[in-house]
């Protein structure tokens, strides 16, 4: 048989919990625990936790590997919790724990990195693909706007959204005459979520072509780190670093007026709808079909689209102006 | 049976001489400078600009930080040991040390001091375990990268320190040239000759290098291997730590994983710069010199425009070719010698 | 008898302790003692174990092989490229299994013939073969693995997964072949002293190279089972996990030095690890904290026994017949 | 396990004072508990009359007593000078003196009269000379007792003869000197008080004159011992093993000789003389060797021991401990170890059949201890046997013997002796008995090679064989040309 003995019992105790007056039990999953940005995420989860009394436990690895999450899914679906909000580290490799944490019962909402759309009920995106690579690209016109040749630094070969993101910006800077002032090296860099490592990247991004104006990156350890490169490097205003960052780890740049601008959105506003999503998953008020609408109080709604996908797109641009409003 | 008779042919005695022995150990070092020269020609000829000045600073910048954590290893690599823990020590110095200095503004001026303490606690341990409790130390150090990078995760809780939260000092020094070169590579140089030095003329580098050699005789002559292996282990780890508050300065936003994963690099360092991984011989100039190769490696594959995988392959490749030549210098070294005991440990 | 217990004293104490953390975990979690859980856990350790037992005769000849883990990914990442293009499972495994021996005989060449220290080597082909593996995997790594190929990871012998099946099977294999074959003979003495052996007419460098072909077939195997749990294939599969095999060989009584050691020692560690990782993800315990666990339980397990030692000698009899103070 | 028991005895100041005893008596343990190496469970040492215990060599060093243990252990990578000062390093303010480190190193060489450059790496000297830097080192002014383990087991009779110069010359100037060894006849011309051992015990003290060899053996082994030659009574056979020009350049050069069945060949020379060299490239141990070697008859290729030992031709090494036996294993397993595939059914070994061969090799050669104690707790001699017993389980027909009773006390040697005449005798074994104790190759050879230089100098049979012969030819260099070039 292909079926694993006691899933079906497990089905039943689920169906149980869902829509009764019982507190739903709800697990956020990060792609591995210990960075900045989904801490930010977990807060916008334990407000919705708090907001709609629910069960709220954050889980996850240190271990930045697939095996490691594929690890912590499959020990969660025993603990039955009645959804899973999780950020897959290796969409793919992820997806037969979360199927088979759906064919327990359990709802599955995906958040910042999706997994398979058939391992999950709902993928909450922060952005389409081609609207971050827009708004990055804003970024680094606002940085230099007489526009240059532009580098990319991606986190690895093997990060889906990161060349997802190269691909669009590659395309628009190509055909949309808003972008023609900006060129770009067509080798993509790629160091790994490393501070080090970007830093060095840029060092030798800069040497190996002395006329580059920016660099990006969709990494939020890779962006900041590379502005600093640039700054130690006393290219500061000349270079520029822009891309994915937390705004507290590039208040300073902005500050200081080396950098004009770097892009993110509200992780914890994104963490906040995934875990209204999951809850509304729970309750039935919605089962994750196109046209379904996700109802996240002050932090809108949304309409589900196709495949399940709900677009948050709220980009944000942080520059001197504004940053100071955003404290994460 | 009181003949009296030559003993070994002169000529043997010449070849010997020539074949084992200090030249060939010597040829080591000129083994990796040759190799770096190699990379160069090869990359200025694909790329003209890679012999720039700003190029080779850039290359001089990145090899700064991993020669001096080389430096420390290579005291370790010295005694026929490893330690795996150099990152975690380095992520933890930068992060508990800056962080404490930002919650409590007294303790600013102290930030070397508790980095060197960190240091010397951390490499204590990693010695304690290997030479007191005998674990051997790819054991033991695998265990104590786990755990110290455990405790910088647990203390920092997902929190990033932010390059504001920085002491000033730290900041500027990162940032600092001094007569056109950065300062973190006059530090850099300053280490490297300072541990060459305290190797080549304290009782204690002297030490070092004889139990590297052969641990046996060393027991034999009374020295302590506690002493000589801890003694190695906690420079490692004081180095480490300093190291760390200088690269934390240089990324500025430091989390939790700063430096994880570097112990591979720092080793690949030491290996390509001719320190035996069998312990008692190679210097920190070499491995200083592994970590140019390396850093210019990095930089001359950015400049081609090469991708990653090809990084990836070359270095692989670099480090084999590496442990090669250094192989054939021991086993000159080896087959220049009595085959009964001398070189016994070595084998 | 009491030779008997002393022989098999470091795998007694593996129960011991597997016991421990089985009390230890279901106090944890309640949901620790539920056996289709347990099962379904067991199998996320099959990769793990596979690579083991291919690590475990190399450390047994007193040699180390750290690129195991990214011969996995050139495994698992050949396995899909094959699937995808619809080569049947019983024609892809031999070609895997002999293009990832192959591999692992590329250090063993180096080590055995080169005579090159094998913790450089491997340090060297990690990255090597880790970039091969991104090279075959191209930018997006491989999916669309066919069912045949899937078989593996998601049917069940009876309430077993089928890939833990594999993995006893390969743990029993590897226990005849260490305790019972001229190849185990051969390791044993070539980890005791590999001049000696030589001499002894043992052929060494074949041996050599034969035990880092093995353990390179057997990642690619765990590539198999990775291919088969996990559906798709990526140049960055498993990496990192090295780690994590290497403390279950140490820790299963395989001294790093070589000439002892036994493959149930390695099985039991692998028990043993999984029993305590999968009691601390059961009861959420944060990933930080079981970093910890590990690396403690690493320095303790193998530290413990001569820590013992010396604090029986320092208040027992008083004497110290190891190296003293200077 | 003990290892010494109630050992007491004096040493005087300014004697040269022999230890002897069988291999495994505790001469060497005796040394280790004297200089701090090792803790007594109980009892004490005096100096001058004070009772001391050292916690290790350089306490002991501070005290005026230091050894020379047995085997050479010295830093392969440092130069001579720096292994002669290791952790006693002359120094200026906080650091070492490298200067003055190499100066006195030199003066210190010059006094013994040892012709060494001390900026040379130790990785490059010869046994001889690796020798010389661990008597310089051990050798100090003020110093009180100097003891030697078997200084002299590697030396050629010429270098011996510098040492036992050192040796009197540090005696008149007060030192005591403690002299471990198994050569008579150094004894005879050195000692002063002959102290012997047996089984880890003190047996009796005497001045050396009041006790002749014959006595002295008695004392050693409970019974007396000769090294006598037996008459052959049985004609060789035909030809085992033939070697034809083998050349190993830099080594030796164009070896040709016979071994046949039955015969024991004894193959003399100085040390380093290349000996050794011809019997491994024989065993396929150098596969650069050049030249024909034939087994009964038909060529072979010396590719490896493993290829070796199929042809039956095996090597047993001079270097009982780290070639010879593998100490961390079981008797069985190393008897059983090159015979695996042979103990094998379908791949797997049958331990039955095992233990058979174990316990069979084990009486036959009379090994003592139980056949799975780990080799590590054998005495010398009785790992020479397991060594030997594990080549004889293969049933070999030709059989190379490297210095087979090297170290091994006289009692151990007369059985080693007879073991090796009846496996030529009876077995109809061939076998090349490489030994430095001449007194040995006249004893059980029926024929005796002479190597000089990588050279083969002279083929003597036994009839005419005398020491003076085959020192001659060992010191002579055929045709004014070296193999080592
Ligand atoms: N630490 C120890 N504990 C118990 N027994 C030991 C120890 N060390 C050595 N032995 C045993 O003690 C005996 C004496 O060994 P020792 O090396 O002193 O002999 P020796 O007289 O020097 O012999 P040789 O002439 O071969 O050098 C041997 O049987 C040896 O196996
Ligand atoms: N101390 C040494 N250092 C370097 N090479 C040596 C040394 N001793 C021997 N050799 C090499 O080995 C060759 C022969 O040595 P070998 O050991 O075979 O001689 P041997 O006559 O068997 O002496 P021994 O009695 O030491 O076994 C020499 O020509 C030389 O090349
Ligand atoms: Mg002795
Ligand atoms: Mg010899």
């Amino acid at each position: 048989s292909t079926q694993a003995p006691g899933s079906s019992g497990a089905t039943a105790s689920a169906s149980q919990s869902g829509g009764s007056a019982v507190k739903a039990k709800i697990f956020m999953a990060p792609k591995f625990t210990g960075l900045a940005y989904f801490e930010v995420a977990r807060k916008g989860g334990e407000q919705a936790a708090k907001d709609l009394g629910i069960d709220f436990k954050y889980i996850g690895s240190d271990k930045p590997e697939a095996s490691a999450q594929i690890a912590t899914l499959t020990n969660a679906i025993p603990q039955h919790p009645d959804a899973l909000v999780v950020s897959a580290i290796d969409g793919d490799a992820v997806a037969p724990a979360l199927e088979q944490a759906r064919q327990a019962g359990i709802k599955v909402v995906t958040y910042d990195a999706d997994a398979a759309v058939t391992a999950r009920d709902i993928f909450v995106n922060q952005l389409t693909y081609e609207l971050a690579a827009k708004t990055m690209l804003d970024a680094a016109l606002l940085n230099s706007p007489s526009g240059g040749l532009v580098a990319f630094i991606s986190a690895s070969p093997s990060a889906p959204n990161h060349a997802a993101h190269v691909k669009f910006m590659k395309q628009l800077m190509d055909t949309d005459p808003k972008y023609a002032s900006l060129k770009y090296v067509s080798t993509v860099q790629f160091a790994g979520d490393d501070a080090t490592k970007s830093q060095e990247i840029a060092r030798n991004l800069m040497q190996a072509h002395p006329d580059l104006k920016v660099i990006i990156s969709s990494s939020a350890v890779s962006a900041p780190a590379a502005e600093q490169a640039i700054i130690d490097a006393g290219k500061g205003g000349q270079v520029f670093a822009t891309g994915v960052a937390l705004p507290s780890s590039v208040r300073d740049f902005i500050k200081s007026g080396n950098s004009k601008a770097f892009m993110m959105w509200d992780p914890a506003e994104l963490g906040y709808i995934a875990t209204v999503a999951a809850d509304e998953l729970v309750k039935g008020t919605i089962t994750g079909k196109e046209g379904d609408i996700v109802d996240a109080g002050a932090a809108g709604k949304y309409t589900v689209g196709k495949d399940g996908e709900v677009d948050y797109n709220k980009p944000l641009i942080f520059t001197a102006a504004n940053i100071d409003k955003y404290q994460f | 049976m009181t003949a009296s008779v030559q003993t070994v042919p002169e000529r043997l005695k010449e070849r010997l001489q020539i074949s084992g022995g200090s030249a060939a150990l010597r040829i080591r070092f000129m083994g990796v400078l040759a190799f770096q020269a190699l990379l160069m020609v090869v990359f200025t000829a694909l790329v003209p600009r890679f012999i720039g000045w700003g190029n080779v600073q850039s290359i001089l910048f990145t090899a700064a930080i991993l020669a001096m954590v080389a430096a420390g290893q290579t005291l370790v690599v010295l005694t026929g040991n490893l330690d795996l823990s150099v990152g975690s020590i380095m992520g933890l110095s930068a992060y508990v040390v800056y962080d404490l200095a930002s919650q409590a503004p007294v303790l600013k001026p102290y930030v070397v001091l508790v980095a060197i303490i960190f240091g010397v606690v951390l490499g204590a341990i990693n010695g304690f375990l290997v030479a007191v409790l005998e674990i051997p130390s790819i054991v033991a150090t695998l265990g104590t990268l786990s755990v110290y990078r455990g405790f910088v995760s647990f203390y920092a809780h997902a929190r990033e320190v932010s390059v504001g939260e920085l002491p000033q000092w730290a900041r500027h020094l990162a940032s600092a040239n001094w007569l056109g070169v950065s300062a973190y590579v006059w530090l850099a140089v300053a280490l490297v000759l300072l541990v060459g030095f305290a190797l080549r003329t304290l009782p204690w580098g002297r030490k070092i290098y004889a139990y590297g050699s052969n641990p046996r005789a060393a027991y034999y002559y009374g020295l302590s291997s506690r002493r000589i292996v801890i003694g190695a282990y906690i420079g490692a780890g004081v180095i480490a730590a300093l190291v760390g508050l200088l690269l934390g300065a240089q990324v500025g936003n430091i989390n939790s994983l700063l430096a994880d994963g570097i112990e591979l690099q720092v080793l690949a360092a030491v290996v390509i710069g001719g320190v035996s991984i069998w312990g008692g011989s190679g210097t920190v100039y070499g491995a200083a010199m592994g970590a140019i190769v390396l850093a210019t490696i990095n930089n001359g594959l950015v400049l081609l425009g090469v991708q990653e995988f090809y990084r990836l392959i070359f270095q692989g490749a670099a480090i084999v070719a590496a442990v090669a030549v250094d192989a054939l210098v021991q086993r000159r070294v080896q087959s220049a010698t009595n085959r009964r005991a001398i070189m016994e440990v070595t084998s | 008898m009491s030779r008997q217990l002393r022989t098999y004293s470091s795998e007694l104490i593996l129960v011991g302790l597997i016991v421990l953390a089985a009390v230890w975990s279901s106090g944890l979690s309640p949901y620790f003692l539920d056996t289709s859980n347990l099962l379904r856990s067991a199998q996320f350790f099959v990769i793990f174990a596979l690579m083991a037992f291919g690590l475990f005769p190399v450390v047994v000849q007193g040699e180390i092989d750290i690129s195991l883990a990214s011969t996995l990914a050139v495994g698992s990442v050949l396995f899909a490229l094959l699937s995808v293009r619809g080569v049947s499972l019983f024609a892809a495994l031999p070609i895997v299994l002999v293009a990832t021996a192959a591999l692992g005989a590329v250090n063993g060449l180096l080590v055995a013939y080169a005579g090159l220290p094998s913790l450089a080597v491997t340090l060297g082909t990690m990255g090597a073969y880790r970039g091969l593996a991104y090279l075959l995997a191209g930018d997006s790594g491989v999916t669309g693995i066919t069912p045949d190929y899937r078989l593996l990871g998601s049917s069940w012998v009876g309430i077993v997964p089928s890939s833990v099946v594999l993995a006893l099977i390969i743990a029993g294999a590897c226990a005849l072949l260490m305790g019972t074959t001229s190849f185990g003979r051969y390791s044993y003495a070539i980890g005791s002293s590999p001049a000696a052996s030589r001499m002894a007419a043992v052929p060494v460098n074949r041996t050599r190279v034969a035990a880092y072909a093995l353990a390179g077939g057997l990642s690619g195997l765990a590539g198999l089972v990775w291919v088969s749990q996990y559906q798709s294939a990526r140049g960055d599969n498993a990496d990192g996990s090295i780690l994590f095999v290497l403390t279950a060989v140490v820790l299963g009584g395989v001294s790093i030095k070589g000439g002892s050691g036994r493959a149930v020692g390695v099985l039991l560690a692998v028990v043993l690890l999984g029993t305590i990782l999968t009691g601390m993800q059961l009861a959420n315990v944060p990933g930080t904290s079981q970093t910890l666990v590990i690396g403690a339980l690493l320095i303790g397990a193998i530290g413990l026994p001569r820590a013992v030692q010396l604090i029986r000698q320092r208040f027992g009899s008083g004497q110290l017949t190891a190296p003293a103070g200077e | 396990m003990r290892a010494l028991t109630d050992v007491s005895f004096d040493f005087a100041a300014g004697e040269i004072h022999a230890l002897v005893g069988e291999n495994g008596a505790g001469k060497s343990t005796l040394v280790g508990v004297i200089t701090g190496l090792i803790g007594p469970d109980s009892g004490f040492v005096e100096l001058d009359g004070k009772p001391i215990r050292f916690r290790n060599p350089l306490e002991a060093r501070a005290a005026g007593v230091t050894a020379v243990f047995q085997d050479p252990n010295l830093f392969p990578h440092l130069s001579v000078a720096e292994n002669i000062f290791t952790g006693n390093y002359p120094r200026s303010g906080a650091f070492v003196d490298r200067k003055a480190m190499a100066r006195e190193a030199r003066a210190k060489l010059d006094d013994l009269g040892f012709d060494l450059d001390a900026d040379r790496l130790v990785a490059g000297l010869t046994v001889a000379e690796a020798q010389f830097v661990e008597i310089a080192r051990a050798v100090d002014t003020g110093l009180k007792i100097l003891i030697l383990d078997e200084p002299t087991s590697a030396l050629t009779p010429g270098e011996a003869e510098k040492l036992y110069a050192v040796a009197r010359k540090l005696k008149s100037l007060g030192t005591t000197v403690v002299w471990i060894s198994h050569r008579m006849e150094e004894i005879r011309v050195l000692a002063d008080t002959i102290t012997v051992l047996r089984d880890g015990g003190h047996v009796q003290t005497s001045p050396a004159a009041e006790l002749d060899d014959d006595a002295m053996i008695r004392l050693m082994v409970g019974r007396s011992v000769v090294l006598n030659q037996v008459a052959r009574t049985e004609p060789v056979g035909p030809p085992r093993l033939a070697v034809e020009h083998l050349s190993l350049p830099g080594v030796f050069d164009d070896i040709s000789f016979e071994v046949a069945e039955g015969e024991i060949v004894g193959v003399a020379g100085l040390v380093g003389s290349g000996r050794s060299e011809i019997a491994q490239g024989i065993f396929g141990l150098s596969p650069r060797m050049t030249g024909v070697v034939r087994v009964g008859g038909a060529q072979v290729k010396p590719r490896s021991p493993a290829a070796m030992a199929d042809h039956g031709v095996v090597y047993l090494p001079e270097d009982r401990d780290a070639e010879g036996v593998i100490s961390s294993l079981s008797i069985a397993a190393n008897i059983s170890l090159p015979s695996t595939r042979r103990l094998s059914r379908f791949g797997f070994m049958q331990s039955r059949r095992e233990r058979e061969l174990a316990s069979q090799q084990g009486q036959a050669l009379r090994i003592k201890g139980h056949v799975q104690d780990p080799v590590s707790s054998l005495s010398g001699g009785n790992r020479q046997k397991v060594a030997l017993a594990r080549w004889l389980a293969t049933d070999p027909r030709v059989l190379l013997l490297d210095e087979p009773t090297h170290g091994i006390d006289v009692g151990t040697k007369a059985q080693v002796h007879d073991i090796m005449r009846n496996l030529a005798r009876e077995g109809r074994m061939a076998i090349l008995m490489i030994s430095s104790d001449l007194l040995e190759v006249i004893a059980v050879s029926d024929r005796v090679l002479v190597i000089s230089r990588g050279r083969l100098t002279a083929d003597i049979p036994i009839s005419e064989a005398s020491q003076e012969r085959i020192l001659a030819a060992a010191t002579r260099a055929s045709n004014g040309k070296d193999a080592v070039a």
